[in-house]
């Protein structure tokens, strides 16, 4: 899930042909003066701060120029500053234009349909959460046909669109439609897309990118994302890590299991504080790894809850052994483990054999995790 | 009978030359299962586990007729070793792979569909029928022939489940392990029918979690088209909103997809409805018990 | 019982605004056809020869459960008409529109099967079964209800055809012009075994012309799959090589499609042939008497 | 059917990053020497004729030219001949490049699956219909998935290519088939598809674009083609119309009575000389637009052999009555009519009253038109 700032989705909309207004990015309040200055924003242009989330006009991070003055003053009030925990590194300049009405489009997964879907509503600008179901339109798109042309006219029909904006909205739609499927988005959100005259254009744009297809666009792994240090090392290493809230790290096998063990730890009381899922693995090394990253996450206690079946539960074991011997002492915590399945005896042995013993129950082990993690039970 | 797979099943190895893929064909046939055929190209004419090895897949059908498919060929090539069991004819097509881009898929899904042929996964752990044959991963020391049928998003989960239930004295028909992507060539909506015609089954376990709507999905199923006793499970009820927990399609996005709804949708459809894992046998049995089966 | 047409067939006519949508409409409402329905973008509510018109065949479908469309859009706008018919859950879509670039028409066949749609043509006039219905644009007049079948992928020669098989004093059961296209939703093959299951027909008229293999293909199921006499024809037997006759599927091309080869596999797998159009009625009438029925 | 000559195909060729010789197409044989001269075409090279004909090699269309002075000798010799009936006003100039093996590769229609097929043989730089059938691999590809790795790997093992020959080959069915789909074509063949090194190069290109498809294709209207003048300006009207060898002109209504209206005249002596498909029409002007196109044939006699349908017979026949008038009377033949079906009577009226006679039974009045073109029945 690679999220992209608002420049750079708009950069990925011109090279589709999708319309848009005059700007630039820019990362510093001088920059902004001379793009003012040599005409590549024209005035009177908005600063819009580049962050991933959401609400920005509300939040003094979209502001107004009229001058090349007030352009460079609004540039240089907004960088720096840090909304919603993201540092805002660049700011968007762009023309101010007159716009009639407010529209919203975007493209998505239906998963249970298992088919793409378009979805278009006359009420633009404001969070498509918050509009009625009544008032969008969903457009399920086969992959094999393409955007159709009766469904765009049923498109342009709910946006009220006639006339050259039903041209306009043709280029937008087959824009839209290209880049969710070249670029292997997950999402691509146009709110607002602005009525201007007799045409359309894209004021914001939101763009989500598949992780799993990086192989096909190396182009998107230079890319600045909202996860932590943590996590981004993870990705690297191929590590399901996810950083929560709490104190004490789970590291268990299977996505579900690991949610599941998390779902147990915070009935019991405790917080969970990493997410760690080793996967299916049978190499000691990627858990020594994985132990290592969710020991850079000092928490306050591990639980680590395995059941052996592709994984064998000696491989983890030693894997675990060997990481607790790379950490140094000041950083070490306990350590509370369930494993079970797939040479189970053998892996209670080594753990054993290292100091750590393995409970047999799930309710058990995790009250023990939470016990040692300082919390109540 | 089973669901799905069976003594009829000629299964063909995708990828078997890999170490997953023989380390997993050896334990198919050591679950009874008839392990056919492999295909790795280029590395036709060896063998693995004694499984004769082919460079393509119609190669290995046309002279093992063999009609199921276990997938394990990495990510970027997995789109095109599904074409290439679906135009060679095989009808159900297990995709173990993991992190194969949500777009291949959606070719791969509506492609099988045109061909009538299905897909299972991908991003699981396969499908077994304990007695009978297993096409995938699911470790074979979980399984014991019994009258439970199994649904799930989850892998490890679903075995510790699977095990939970052996260790309760009971036993399973058909376990299918769904997958954890966002789109999947087989759902609960998919599978529970199978279920309720199989005779072999008198109770599902179906075991859910965040993300989608795959779980109310399968209530709607329950509440219209299903006569047996259902007991349900859902993870991630801790999971906060927009992570992606492990699997990808494990993500509340928008409000939709968390564990309550789901929990809701599920309990409101007359399915028995466990909070932890570790309730489940008993309240299988306890089910089994009230609804007057067994 | 009749084939692919019948009492139960629902019209919607796709562009029944233009010029031949409206002759069309009233000449099948005059043979007796239901269209419940017509539709034109942006001309929803007006009403042609008293059928209402809709802005969208989903529409039209949802008012007036329309299962049947007849399709006169032009070339650059007759692949999405049809893919919206499919969408909307019609079942039988005649395309009359002719220079339908073969491309689209690939996408238009393989997504209509895909999702269950037949498609008669494109460049065709569809299909009658008198007394009952007609969807295209056969005159009415050569038709007299009876129980002969015709085939044909032509479309004024076989008014001819089956104007003579009229004035012969015999009737037809249903007849499908095929198209003259390169790719066609059915052909020879999809339509004889539906015409071998009508108790309605008792033998076949097949009227084929020089270019691919259809007429070969066809003989491989009278060969094997077929009992009703057949009797056909093929045009084009003085036609050059490399020339397209009129039709863009009537060419010779690399020394395959002549009128030859069709003809000696029409008759080598058990058809009469009758050498010219005219000879046609008499030939049917002698098949029928010699081969004992009527 | 727009066919391609060469160098236009390898204009396409080139666009989808087809590998190619280096070459130029030239109209003089001093346009010749001077691309040789500034090194645009490499020494040796091969100067081909640009006709659409094949054996073009054993027919001298084809010469080889080591020296400046013989590329301008080769070109000026060829330039201006007539190869099978076509002008040679084209000439391509390309390098003679060392080649290993000769392959074939083509893309097309096969109409009974309904599917695109890709044909490739090692035993190319021969007509593919000389080839045995074992020796040429026939892959079905679908329109919605496109040519997949599996069928690519068929391919290559087919044409003994291994090592980077099969990267190279990756990229030539890339754009063989990007060709066949984004250019509408009915045909794109490589043959010779050479082996040089360890890459190949397509050395000859033939491409055929759809008719139908040119609304899409604007590009391709301005090509010259095998048609005859009358046939050029039969296809700008939309009037199916093809010159043949003998001397009566047959007007018919529907490709299929037309086909077998030449059957029949051929069947008693008749040679036909024109095949003219009135289609389906209601426009008189249409109907006379037509005839005087036959006219321009220069006829012996005419046939006009109707079946009303949905064209009515009396709108044939005052379309028809219209054009007789305008017809030169240097220029008139005599005509044998013969229509039948919708308002039948009525044109039978309006073709009496301008002298015509409609005869009733297809058997006589092709044996009248027989007879009036001085034939012998």
């Amino acid at each position: 899930m690679v999220k992209l700032a608002e420049w750079r989705g708009k950069e990925i909309f011109r090279q589709y042909g999708m319309p848009l207004p005059r700007g630039r990015v820019v990362r510093s309040a001088a920059e902004a003066a001379s793009a003012v200055a040599a005409g590549s924003v024209p005035l009177p242009c908005v600063v819009k701060a580049q962050v991933l989330a959401g609400g920005r006009g509300k939040g003094g991070a979209v502001r107004f120029a009229s001058t090349p003055a007030e352009a460079e003053a609004a540039t240089g009030a907004i960088l720096g500053l840090e909304f919603k925990g993201e540092r805002v590194r660049e700011v968007l300049l762009e023309e101010k234009l007159p716009i009639a009405r407010e529209l919203y489009l975007s493209v998505a997964l239906d998963r249970s349909l298992r088919l793409p879907i378009v979805m278009a509503s006359a009420r633009g600008g404001v969070e498509i959460e918050s509009v009625d179901d009544a008032q969008i339109l969903r457009v399920p798109v086969h992959p094999f046909v393409g955007l159709t042309g009766y469904e765009r006219r049923r498109i342009a029909t709910t946006l009220g669109l006639v006339g050259p904006a039903v041209r306009s909205l043709d280029t937008v739609l087959t824009a839209l439609w290209q880049i969710f499927e070249r670029e292997d988005a997950e999402l691509v959100e146009i709110n607002p897309l602005a009525v201007v005259g007799d045409g359309l254009t894209a004021l914001d744009a939101k763009v989500i990118i598949e992780d799993d297809a990086s192989f096909r666009h190396p182009q998107y792994a230079e890319v600045r994302d909202d996860r932590t240090p943590l996590e981004e090392i993870a990705r690297e290493k191929e590590i399901a890590f996810v950083q929560l809230d709490g104190n004490i790290g789970v590291i268990a096998n299977g996505a579900g299991l690991t949610m599941a063990t998390l779902d147990v730890l915070q009935q019991f009381g405790g917080r969970p504080g990493v997410f760690l899922d080793l996967g299916g693995t049978d190499d000691p090394k990627k858990v020594t790894e994985a132990f290592l990253l969710m020991a850079k996450a000092r928490p306050a206690a591990v639980f680590l809850n395995i059941f052996g079946g592709v994984t064998r539960c000696d491989t983890v074991a030693l894997g675990l052994v060997e990481a607790m011997k790379q950490v140094p002492p000041a950083e070490r915590f306990p350590l509370v483990a369930r494993i079970r399945g797939n040479n189970e005896d053998e892996g209670i042995a080594i753990l054993r054999s290292a100091g750590v013993t393995s409970l047999h129950e799930l309710k058990e082990s995790v009250q023990a995790a939470v016990a040692a993690a300082g919390g109540r039970p | 009978m089973s669901v799905l797979v069976g003594p009829d099943s000629r299964i063909v190895v995708q990828g078997i030359t890999g170490h997953q893929g023989t380390v997993h064909t050896r334990q198919m046939l050591l679950f009874g299962s008839r392990v056919v055929a492999g295909t790795t190209p280029g590395k036709g004419g060896q063998s693995v586990e004694g499984v004769p090895v082919f460079d393509s897949v119609q190669e290995a059908v046309d002279r093992t007729q063999a009609n199921t498919s276990v997938i394990f060929v990495p990510a970027p090539f997995a789109k095109d070793a599904l074409l290439e069991a679906v135009d060679a004819g095989v009808t159900l097509a297990v995709v173990v792979t993991e992190h194969i881009p949500f777009h291949d898929m959606l070719t791969m899904y509506h492609y099988a569909r045109s061909r009538g042929a299905r897909i299972i996964g991908p991003n699981c752990p396969g499908i077994a029928a304990p007695g009978k044959s297993k096409a995938g991963i699911i470790p074979n020391v979980v399984f014991r022939p019994g009258r439970i049928g199994v649904i799930s998003r989850s892998g490890t989960l679903t075995y510790e489940i699977v095990n939970g239930i052996k260790e309760h004295g009971l036993g399973q028909s058909t376990c299918i392990g769904l997958g954890g992507d966002p789109v999947i060539g087989t759902t609960f909506v998919d599978a529970l029918p199978l279920f309720e015609a199989d005779p072999d089954t008198d109770l599902v376990v179906l075991v859910g979690e965040i993300g989608g709507t795959a779980e109310e999905d399968a209530a709607e199923v329950l509440r219209s088209h299903f006569t047996k006793p259902v007991v349900a499970y859902v993870a991630g009820r801790s999971a906060p909103p927009g992570k992606r927990m492990g699997h990808a399609g494990a993500i509340i996005a928008r409000g939709k997809g968390t564990a309550a709804s789901k929990l809701e949708a599920l309990r409101a459809a007359g399915a028995e409805v466990a909070d932890f894992p570790y309730e489940i046998p008993d309240l299988v049995a306890r089910t089994l018990k009230e609804r007057g089966r067994r």
